[in-house]
């Protein structure tokens, strides 16, 4: 067993375009948008939750900047912010959206721009492998 | 004594169940991807194993993030579905196999794996959805399931290399339980997905042919495998496809293939599905 | 660089906590006890560590029956004494370093130990009692701690090699840690005692001041002690000391013993005590 | 690394005298036992307990067998029965008694004589080795 130091292994995960890989680093910042995404499994607290927002919020440490990205659904910068796509489920499906119509909100796409390229094979590999090979 | 008779390995995508918890299958887009498990539900219903370890990853449902185990091991009487935002699945409440799930725990800890050990847990659509594939929508699944939880999630999850390791202790840890049981081992996840971000949708449908063609020609390769080769050729939630490794593991050198399915796409996920039996 | 710069062995008994939160160290019963420990105390007050990994076991505090992890560690901010049962001790909340904890999670998975990461958890005497015997009544720990739990309740514990395994990974990690720490490697629990039974009290001096030696001497043979030896020898909570070879693989192939305390009795068990250097 | 069975290895625990080992048989038959105990980490739950020891014990999926050992304080009987003494302990706790005054009442000594015997050097390890061996 070789040792593989942890900070090459990390690198590695910048060089992929377009993604956020949910890091340690990530989840430190993001703890408290996950803990938050999490509670809407349970159906009291989904109905307080759509019942106001904003004050459901109040409950979870969340700073200004995490807060309006929730609120806005702005998956991107969610991400961005510590996010991870499992946690955030919660909150979309609690919209009564699908995985498909969530995450296609990430790429610029229309949902249905988005679904025909699922449907006529997905996005393509090539070119985006790596920032730096430009593969 | 309890033996390992096959392998299955499958894509666990929620959308697959919601297809089914809706009576969708037969409808143009789900039809063909349905098919292809046609062949296993028949084989499954001939082969009547009495449990399956089934490997898959928790999607932030039994384990937020004050909780983070990389192996964690159900011995509960039972598991019931977890509810992922949109209520749980109408599908039966897992039955596990305790008396398995801890000589398995106990055999792995004694082989030097550190597991942990769960005896209240839901479970979400990475494990319901196979069982869902495989058995259709019985009353009650009629299989004993032990759930084997894999962290996928916050990086690092486990390296291929350990994940195969542990499928050969599972396989010494059957193979000394007293009584004759049928066992399988289900790996699940994958294949080709990106959940997120702008490269979100990504299939890579050359790699992960390739991939199913190891599993049963090429297997030592699989085990070195970087993570980082799952992210770029895969999508981020392509190394799901580790999981599927601790399946291979435990069926020994040599396998072979009885069936192979792949289909793009469902939802934003390329399936893939394989039923392997392990060559004495 | 990180290093480790030394280890601590010590006992981690609850009247211990209790004598010292109470003013009753200078009483005839404690006195000797705590004498013991006056080196150490000035020792470690110009030794000045910025960061102890401090590997005990959660004594049914922090984990119920739900969620049994074999080896924890603790990445949150901080840690509250947990009430077990006569209120929380009044010590100081204890302060962790998520940034090193992360670090030794992360690197440790990726050398293959399957670790639980914990966010949110209390810590018992089990991990109090130690840092009052080293720091006495401070207002505030003058050190930053990473917990590391360790199963040692429900068998099997992870065996004395897999323990000295994973002190060599967190060696491994400590090294490859950007910043210039001082950080030490606890190992606590022990020595003989049995809480339990017509056999409760059992002490054995011998065989303890053997794994004394053994931990400077002839360490390698201390990895193949297997569970039952500590049970047999040194009653059933003695299998505790698989606690104190993390620490010991953590320093490295050769050490030297700083000091070295071994009292009978601390309430039902045998305190033992030692400061370790490791040799370049 | 060798492949202990584990069918040996916990073999090996009955040979040793006036020791419960706490394994998996043993978690698994007291969980409740244990649950139970531990619940009593927090102060209101101490204090229900306190008012109604019965009444408290009616939530725990507990049988007759074990209710009985627990308002005994029978720790023999609830070893046997699959309690483990750290969860034990909350209950002896809650009722003011240290680790050596709980433990004590396990051995068939008074407190004094046992206290006596840790202050003169503990068990001696003679004879209560193994079974088997009778060392
Ligand atoms: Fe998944
Ligand atoms: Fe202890």
């Amino acid at each position: 067993m070789s040792h593989q130091d942890i900070h090459s292994y990390l690198a590695a995960f910048d060089d992929i375009p377009g993604t956020r890989v949910y890091t340690v680093a990530r989840a430190r910042q993001g703890y408290w948008i996950n803990q938050f995404a999490m509670s809407l499994m349970k159906p009291e607290n989904r109905a307080r939750w759509k019942a106001d927002e904003k004050a459901y919020l109040e409950g979870w440490n969340l700073d200004e900047d995490q807060k309006a990205a929730i609120l806005a659904r702005d998956y991107n910068r969610l991400l961005d912010l510590g996010g991870n796509i499992y946690f955030l489920a919660k909150i979309f499906s609690t919209d009564g959206l699908s995985f498909l119509q969530a995450v296609s909100t990430m790429t610029g796409m229309s949902v249905e721009d988005y679904q025909a390229m699922m449907l006529a094979g997905g996005r393509s590999p090539n070119g985006v492998r790596s920032i730096k090979e430009g593969n | 004594m309890a033996r390992i008779t096959a392998g299955v390995a499958t894509s666990h995508v929620p959308a697959i169940g919601a297809a089914i918890d809706l009576g969708k299958t037969k409808e143009p887009y789900w039809q063909p991807l349905f098919a292809g498990y046609d062949w296993s539900r028949q084989w499954i219903a001939e082969e009547k194993p009495d449990v399956v370890i089934l490997v898959y990853n928790d999607h932030a449902s039994a384990f937020d993030m004050k909780i983070i185990p990389t192996f964690a091991i159900g011995c509960a009487e039972s598991f019931k579905p977890a509810d992922e935002g949109w209520g749980p699945r109408p599908v039966p409440t897992v039955q596990g196999h305790p008396d398995l799930a801890w000589h398995i725990a106990q055999s792995c800890i004694l082989d030097e794996f550190d597991m942990t050990i769960i005896n209240e847990m839901e479970v979400d659509h990475g494990l319901t959805v196979p069982l869902s594939l495989l058995f259709g929508q019985p009353d009650a699944w009629p299989v004993k399931v032990i759930p084997l939880a894999v962290n996928v999630v916050t990086y690092p999850p486990p390296s291929g290399n350990r994940c195969w390791l542990l499928g050969e202790a599972i396989r010494r840890a059957v193979e000394s339980f007293p009584g004759d049981l049928k066992v399988q081992v289900w790996g699940t996840g994958g294949m080709s997905h990106q959940l997120q971000g702008p490269r979100a949708g990504l299939i890579n449908a050359e790699w992960d042919n390739r991939f199913l063609d190891m599993m049963s020609q090429d297997s030592q390769r699989l085990r070195t495998i970087p993570h980082i080769e799952y992210l770029r050729e895969t999508g981020s939630e392509g190394i799901e496809m580790v999981m599927w490794l601790i399946m291979r593991g435990a069926l020994g050198a040599d396998v072979r293939q009885l069936h192979r399915h792949y289909h793009v796409p469902a939802s934003n996920t390329a399936v893939g599905h394989l039923v392997l039996e392990p060559v004495a």
